[in-house]
């Protein structure tokens, strides 16, 4: 699973066209926010899945809604990792780098393998734009590009040529430049055209002079690759060898939204979503909000705390009620979540992590909101917490939250991340008749003695400590739950000391028997050795790649991964002392770190990243060669 | 809101818990208490469908003392709650209890906004004019120059009037009625119990102990014919222990008249709750003690689509429009492809 | 807020500070943000003097672009922040700077708590009737049926109004001006400078990006003289192209009518901004287009002691009467022994 | 330093009033929330000092405001822990009890020792008392109570008997009842009246009848020991040795407030306190709103997340801000104490820990916030953390928290409890001139480059990492600040990957500074040795008085306290390692377990209780014995 570059060395130097095939190629449009990179990232992923690569994914925004144009500030990226066998990041170095303006080489240069191919826009080397990226000689002429392969290609002009018989005003016709670019990398790497001619056509059907020129765009940038002979080569990254079914490409966020939709369907509930818009979860909302015929209910409330209230509403009303944020929204939610730990009422809450502390950095990812998630509430305050790997597991995930805070009456949180969120791959769509069922029950009479006459108990509970969830509207099981401490079995106010106590540990119980009816932590990798490399969350794909190379190299290593922090799997503490040292990747300064070593008294050490974005695979591999 | 036409009657007595009330003795929430059981029993909704959510405070104790469903939240937050429940559960008669603490200061923004929103809930505010709980603080409607715990000097806030921050905060239906005035109390509760949409209802409460007789100007018999102003939709402004007093228009500023000599109840304001504008209302709102009569009944009532109506109705829509959705069909909203 | 008199006179370009302003071409910040830095300069206040205070949002950048003390804090906080700093520092102009899901949506309550308990502090709403920053959802203010990312079918709530909102919460201050009227905008922020206690300001600004458009009907020149009225005080309510339309008040409703044909300056509605009750600032707010021309200007501006005074006022007081406290008595605020 | 009880045995069974000299006694007195037993309480404290015992208290209120006059739920107690040694806590049992009703006996009788005396208000013992109390049959009558010496006094009648001859409606008579109570407990204990008369005189001076009839009350109680022969014996329990000087009574919250205004005085600050009322910390705000005198400016915010806006906005200005709440606050207050960390602005926060989750317990007291202090926050948000171990510490840890949250920069957290908060103990008045310093600097000109033609620096820092407080109105330092990431030494906004990492360092870094600063954890016992009780906050001197026993046993352990819990002493690790095992006992979960099992990997063992009250000496004891 090693990937290879196509180096200077590895082009020949002819001038015959030929077909090079590569393993796995890593591959960044950038450009200016109004570029369309965005657009033109997509389309290049969605046509390399559909010709059978494995594909992952990773968009880079400005914070600004609209940076002025030219400037660092306003440089927006998104890469593709694409290849012929499994993958699990987005690569670390670039093989190609596609450069629309002066701003986007310069923030994005320093991630080009050496050796690498640097398409640039040549058109966009003015000096105005020159000064606006800071350079003060213009990089296209003083050398310094010279380790690179660099393709200066005047797209500004081509483009207009191309579209120049369509009746487009000259910024609408410069609108279509990205498509010209993607065209050339489309001949680069030998995809086929059709799949974005179609969504041209079924995006602009109703504007057809715009329909026309991205299509003679997207065609003229293909010839150009076809025709000119800027370089002696093109590339084949082979179909990968992936299990077998039907695919879609999904970010962390739509996995989210639909795998709540799916749980509500599967456990035959409303789904009552309440949320006040942050990035990086907002888009959350926004795809449910467009689910109405899916019986989905959108509430955009006034603040986070009337959210995360009303989704606890909701759960106390039967459906399922949830609730998504990022890290400040968190903070201002901790107190009704500890209602909801002390009424014992499922709800959905989703951190969708960001850049800390405060406000910090809103577009950027991190995970560093673990030890809020466990701790951040008054009291002795339980709750279960779980943590997808990858954008298409936030699907299973979201199934697993929902049934696990139906089925033991508690609040769970699900800690995503910017990086998750927005990142994309392959999702093997499930068939529906496999998918999990999710068993709620509600009673409907009386638990007191069998019999009227004893009044309904709402804090009597089953074996595993889950009191019933009785549904307001049920006759003779009216009954009042709330935020002071609870009477067991009663769920009368009490003030009695050992019942509290009693009760303290009661919480702390039941959510502790989750453990047994989750997985046991399985490892990647020999069952003891040198070193446990163990995570959670977005860092698993890293993580994994970086674990097999070391593998691969010899060395007695294995991965285990997180998805369930609290409780963690019952095993956890032998498996971490099966291995000689433990390695804790994470991007934070060490949270599950602390977990870890406080739990289970092991020596375990952290390899920390806080700096807004993912770990790279050569990071985690450096470290684990350095402590074997 | 469904109501049910052939159950066995309620009675006041079917609402009360098996919990011991223990507010202190005197305290004016008890005869809320007792009035709003009177009040739902006579409405024909079977007593399951009710559900009662609060906040924190001695008023917000109340849902535990109600034999029905109930829900003690957290400080500020019930109309939160309330909102998420209607929001799924249009069946329910949903009531938030709350305070002049609870309600206006923690919890203004929510309160606000639920208004504003119109969900149909109705939202009861228990109004002493103090922090009873915490053991007597000034709370946001307590009057300048209030010496309490944290005012020992008097405090130097202005108050807030309640109903007219949820006038500006486009209210649909607002009230007020008084503690000891059971029968316009009961029939208030009634009234907002029978509006579609959030209900807003104040209620002056004496709290005996941090602010005893705060209200007496508005529930001492011997004066309170002069110092309130029961309002009736359509009919004049009239008040005073004769009936001879009575609210005249002055440009846009109301004044006390006395009837006879020259002034006819012709020349009175008309009260009208149904007007779509709430100037009326809001100038209502305005007139207080001790130089107005301050006005009890309905200031306000008009009707609007309700957030959980429009809410449930762009579901239903959709639904009819395009079909129910399934979940293949959501599974492959974006480009699929086959691996074989 | 001490004014200094004799300083080098500060001109609009001190006030800019060195960093790169990145709101989106076009969009409306940009000339509020040139008007404030015209209008301050004309104080006669150092530059040191300011201290400009934001949530979070679009609109709440602007701290950053001034060069004097800022303050980007937490969304929906800043009143709070503004509010501690006054309490201490009342030689300090204080401005808060929010939008309108800052300062209606997550913000409300800290909103109408600065505004009640007349802080002297200027709250300018930057309304544009969307969340910007987080990139297009509806806001508090959105009309009804507003199509967004958030509300695909359209916005379900009713829009709160941030004057009337204001009015309902005891404001002494309020007003609106637009981005694009630069003069008007300029002139209502030196108003709000010069009012002593909590200004509230609206200022309706334009969305280049998600909501462009929205105010042409107060903004485009060819139509907006029909549409909006620009309020003076004690002058009739007159408005339109050829200046031959007014309000009138019938009861209490407003109505828009036609000079002439038996019409005269005379019937029409007078503004009196200093009116002690609010309710004609009250009903000025609810004039809403295309029912009614929308009011620009100052509504309501009447003289109340601020917050910050009364809390000073209270400390001299108290050392006044007793004399300043010394430790040595704080320390023995308590039966004292002593132990040999 | 044992105290010794006064058993069955030791009371010497003849008619003869004799004296016996105790070293220590603990007493309780108990009644409906309106007999005045709070009243009574205090006034036998104050007493008790005057004399010269070392005194420790623990108040009880009832949740409710005015429960129902003889409920159970109405019962209200106070009890006073004095002796003629050093004490640091209340007392674990009681060695007299005073009930003044059925409901007061039912809820206190378990806490009397055997043999122990028992004071009954036998006129309380109605049929319909009995009742409310829930008996089924007199415990006066049913010999249930022959364990006890108990002394059945009919209160009611001989109080209306001695304020006769006031004019006093019968129910303004038995409002007397608490000092004839007290004035007989004086007898019993041998202190002298003079001390209550004068408080009588001054509390009453506008209400002479009352003033009268209160003295009468007294008198008549204590008349009553003297004459009727009820007991042979009373008791005398001489002065403490203690350290000379000038003393006074202080509850947790009245040196907090007190502590506060001397810091701002030694700091030259003026003090805004800001904050939401909420048990137990309002009395904080009480306390200060009677301070204007001392320049104190105290807000009473709309909710908790107004009030650490407005202390920090307060701090911004160059004030000393402060605010305080419970838990259900701090979870409100977290996103801004994120904000306070990130603008590195120095406030102080006070939590008055009572019993969770939710809204839990609100009148008792817990440890179970620490987590939340330390981790409560969005992001990698380092604080400083202290915790009072007991009352009079509180005005010391006051002083501490201003100085550090000054000299760098940043949030401080005070963890009091309910415990601590209404508990009393005597203080030695400092004296003025011995209090440390707090210096304070605030830049008056640019920090760049010494000229004004670089602007201000606002994160350009010291040696410490700290960086400079620059006040609004100081020309020429103009400068911004906010929640968004900051470039290091500018304090622009930056987004820039490596600069978020170096400031989520310099902040941690910022913080383990204090630890510089700060002086080593000592130990009181041996320096190394079998056991180490370690702990942290209100069970200071619970945990000294076990320890101390099982020193005197010969056990080889000793205590260490941890007053400073972020940043931990610089020593903590050695100190834990020196000792064969750590028990670390906690009113929580095990919140400081875990951050010393993760910081320092020992094998450290929790003793918890979480019952809404303190530990008994006896608990910690017998734990102690147990892993020896
Ligand atoms: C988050 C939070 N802050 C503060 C409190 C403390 N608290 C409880 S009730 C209350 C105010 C009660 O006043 P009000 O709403 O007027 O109710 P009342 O007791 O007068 O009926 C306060 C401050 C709390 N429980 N939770
Ligand atoms: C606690 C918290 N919740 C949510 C957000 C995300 N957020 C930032 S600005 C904003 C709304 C901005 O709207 P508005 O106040 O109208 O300002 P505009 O951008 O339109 O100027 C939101 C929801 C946040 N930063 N913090
Ligand atoms: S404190 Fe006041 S409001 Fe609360 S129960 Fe007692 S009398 Fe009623
Ligand atoms: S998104 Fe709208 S409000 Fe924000 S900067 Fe752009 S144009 Fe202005
Ligand atoms: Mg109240
Ligand atoms: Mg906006």
């Amino acid at each position: 699973m090693t990937v290879s570059h196509p180096t200077v060395e590895a082009i020949p130097r002819t001038h015959d066209v030929e077909v090079k095939e590569l393993d796995a190629v890593t591959i960044r449009f950038c450009g200016d926010s109004g570029d369309g990179m965005q657009l033109a990232g997509t389309q290049f992923t969605n046509v390399s899945a559909i010709v059978g690569n494995d594909i992952s994914t990773l968009p880079d925004f400005p914070a600004e809604i609209r940076a002025p144009a030219g400037t660092l500030a306003g440089v927006s990226g998104f890469q593709v990792h694409f290849s012929s066998h499994d993958i699990h990041t987005p690569g670390d170095q670039l093989n190609t780098l596609v450069a629309m303006n002066p701003a986007a080489l310069k923030t994005n240069l320093k991630d080009l393998e050496p050796g690498g191919i640097l398409i640039i826009n040549s058109d966009a080397f003015t000096t105005s734009d020159l000064h606006k990226a800071g350079y003060t000689s213009n990089p296209l002429e003083d050398n310094s590009l010279k380790g690179y392969r660099v393709l200066r290609i005047p797209i500004n002009t081509l483009n207009r040529e191309a579209v120049a018989p369509v009746k487009l005003s000259p910024r609408e016709a410069d609108r279509c430049k990205n498509f010209f670019a993607l065209g050339f990398v489309y001949w680069l790497y030998e995809r086929p055209l059709e799949p974005t001619l179609r969504w041209i056509r079924e995006k602009f059907s109703k504007n057809p002079a715009v329909l026309e020129a991205n299509t003679r765009s997207l065609k003229a940038g293909y010839n150009y690759g076809e025709t000119v002979e800027t370089l002696p080569v093109h590339y084949r990254v082979p179909k990968a060898h992936i299990k077998p079914g039907k695919y879609r490409k999904i970010t962390g966020n739509e996995a989210l939204a639909i795998g709540l939709v799916t749980a509500a369907s599967l456990a035959n509930k409303p789904l009552v979503y309440a949320s006040y818009p942050i990035t990086p979860a907002s888009d959350i909302l926004h795809q449910l909000a467009e689910l109405k015929r899916f019986g989905v209910r959108t509430i955009q409330a006034e603040d986070e705390i009337a959210a995360v209230g009303m989704a606890i509403g909701a759960a106390f009303g039967g459906a399922l009620g949830v609730t998504a944020t990022s890290g400040p929204g968190i903070c201002l939610k901790s107190e009704a979540i500890g209602l909801a730990v002390m009424t014992e009422l499922p709800v959905v809450i989703i951190d969708v992590q960001r850049g800390g502390p405060s406000t910090g950095l809103p577009t950027k990812t991190e995970q560093a909101d673990l030890l809020q998630a466990m701790f951040g509430r008054n009291g002795e305050c339980p709750a279960v917490v779980l943590a997808p790997r990858s954008p298409a597991d936030c699907f299973d995930v979201a199934l697993e939250a929902v049934r696990l805070a139906f089925r033991f009456m508690t609040p769970v949180f699900v800690l995503s991340d910017g990086y998750i969120a927005n990142g994309a791959e392959p999702w093997l769509i499930p068939q529906i008749d496999r998918l999990p069922s999710i068993a709620v029950h509600h009673p409907s009479s009386p638990n007191g003695n069998g019999h009227g006459d004893v009044p309904f108990l709402p804090y009597k509970r089953d074996e595993r400590l889950v009191r019933p969830w009785a549904l307001p509207g049920t006759p003779g099981l009216e009954h009042r739950i709330g935020g002071l401490e609870k009477e067991d079995i009663t769920g009368n106010v009490s003030y009695d000391p050992i019942n509290h106590e009693r009760m303290v540990r009661i919480r702390a119980q039941k959510v502790a028997n989750v453990a047994k009816e989750i997985p046991e932590l399985t490892v990647e990798g020999p069952p003891e050795g040198d070193l446990l490399v163990i995570g959670w969350g977005g860092t698993y794909g890293t993580t994994l790649t970086a674990v097999q190379r070391a593998q691969r190299k010899g060395y007695k290593v294995a991965q285990a991964h997180l998805r369930y922090l609290n409780p963690m799997p019952r095993n956890t503490g032998d498996v971490l002392r099966r291995y000689k040292k433990v390695l804790v990747p994470e991007l934070n300064s060490g949270q599950l770190l602390l977990l870890l070593r406080g739990t289970y008294l092991v020596d375990a050490v952290g390899l920390n990243k806080v700096q807004g974005r993912p770990f790279l695979v050569s990071e985690i591999e450096q470290k684990i060669e350095q402590m074997l | 809101m469904s109501t049910a036409t052939s159950l066995p009657t309620l009675t006041a007595k079917d609402l009360a818990s098996d919990q011991e009330v223990r507010w202190c003795p005197g305290c004016g929430d008890y005869s809320i208490l007792a009035q709003m059981k009177k009040a739902l029993a006579s409405l024909g909704i079977p007593r399951e469908k009710f559900v009662f959510i609060s906040g924190i405070g001695c008023s917000s104790r109340f849902p535990y003392y109600m034999n029905t469903y109930g829900f003690h939240t957290i400080h500020g937050r019930a109309p939160t709650f309330a909102t998420g429940l209607k929001a799924c559960r249009p069946d329910l008669s949903v009531w938030v209890i709350t305070g002049d603490g609870d309600g206006l200061s923690i919890g203004g923004n929510h309160l606000i906004h639920a208004i504003r929103r119109n969900v149909d809930i109705k939202i009861i505010l228990f109004n002493n004019e103090i922090y009873g709980l915490t053991k007597g603080q000034y709370s946001p409607t307590s009057r300048t120059g209030t010496r309490t715990k944290s005012s020992p000097l008097g405090s130097i806030e202005n108050p807030l009037r309640p109903l007219s921050l949820a006038i500006g905060a486009e209210a649909t239906f607002v009230a007020r009625t008084v503690d000891v005035d059971i029968n316009h109390l009961t029939e208030t509760l009634r009234r907002a119990a029978f509006h579609r949409g959030s209900a807003f209802v104040e209620i002056y409460q004496n709290c005996k102990i941090f602010n005893d007789g705060v209200f007496d100007y508005a529930t001492d018999k011997s004066i309170k014919a002069d110092n309130t102003l029961y309002l009736e939709h359509g009919k004049p402004l009239i008040f005073g222990k004769d009936r001879n007093k009575g609210i005249r228009l002055n440009g846009l500023e109301p004044e006390v008249v006395t009837l006879g000599s020259g002034i006819t109840v012709d020349d009175l304001l008309i009260h009208d709750e149904r007007a779509e504008e709430p100037s009326l209302a809001y100038l209502l709102s305005r007139m207080v003690y001790p130089r107005f009569p301050e006005c009890m009944g309905v200031f306000r009532a008009v009707q609007r689509p309700t957030y959980d109506e429009l809410l449930n109705k762009q579901i239903d829509e959709a639904i009819a429009k395009k079909g129910r959705g399934k979940l293949e069909e959501l599974f492959a909203s974006d480009d699929t492809w086959v691996v074989e």
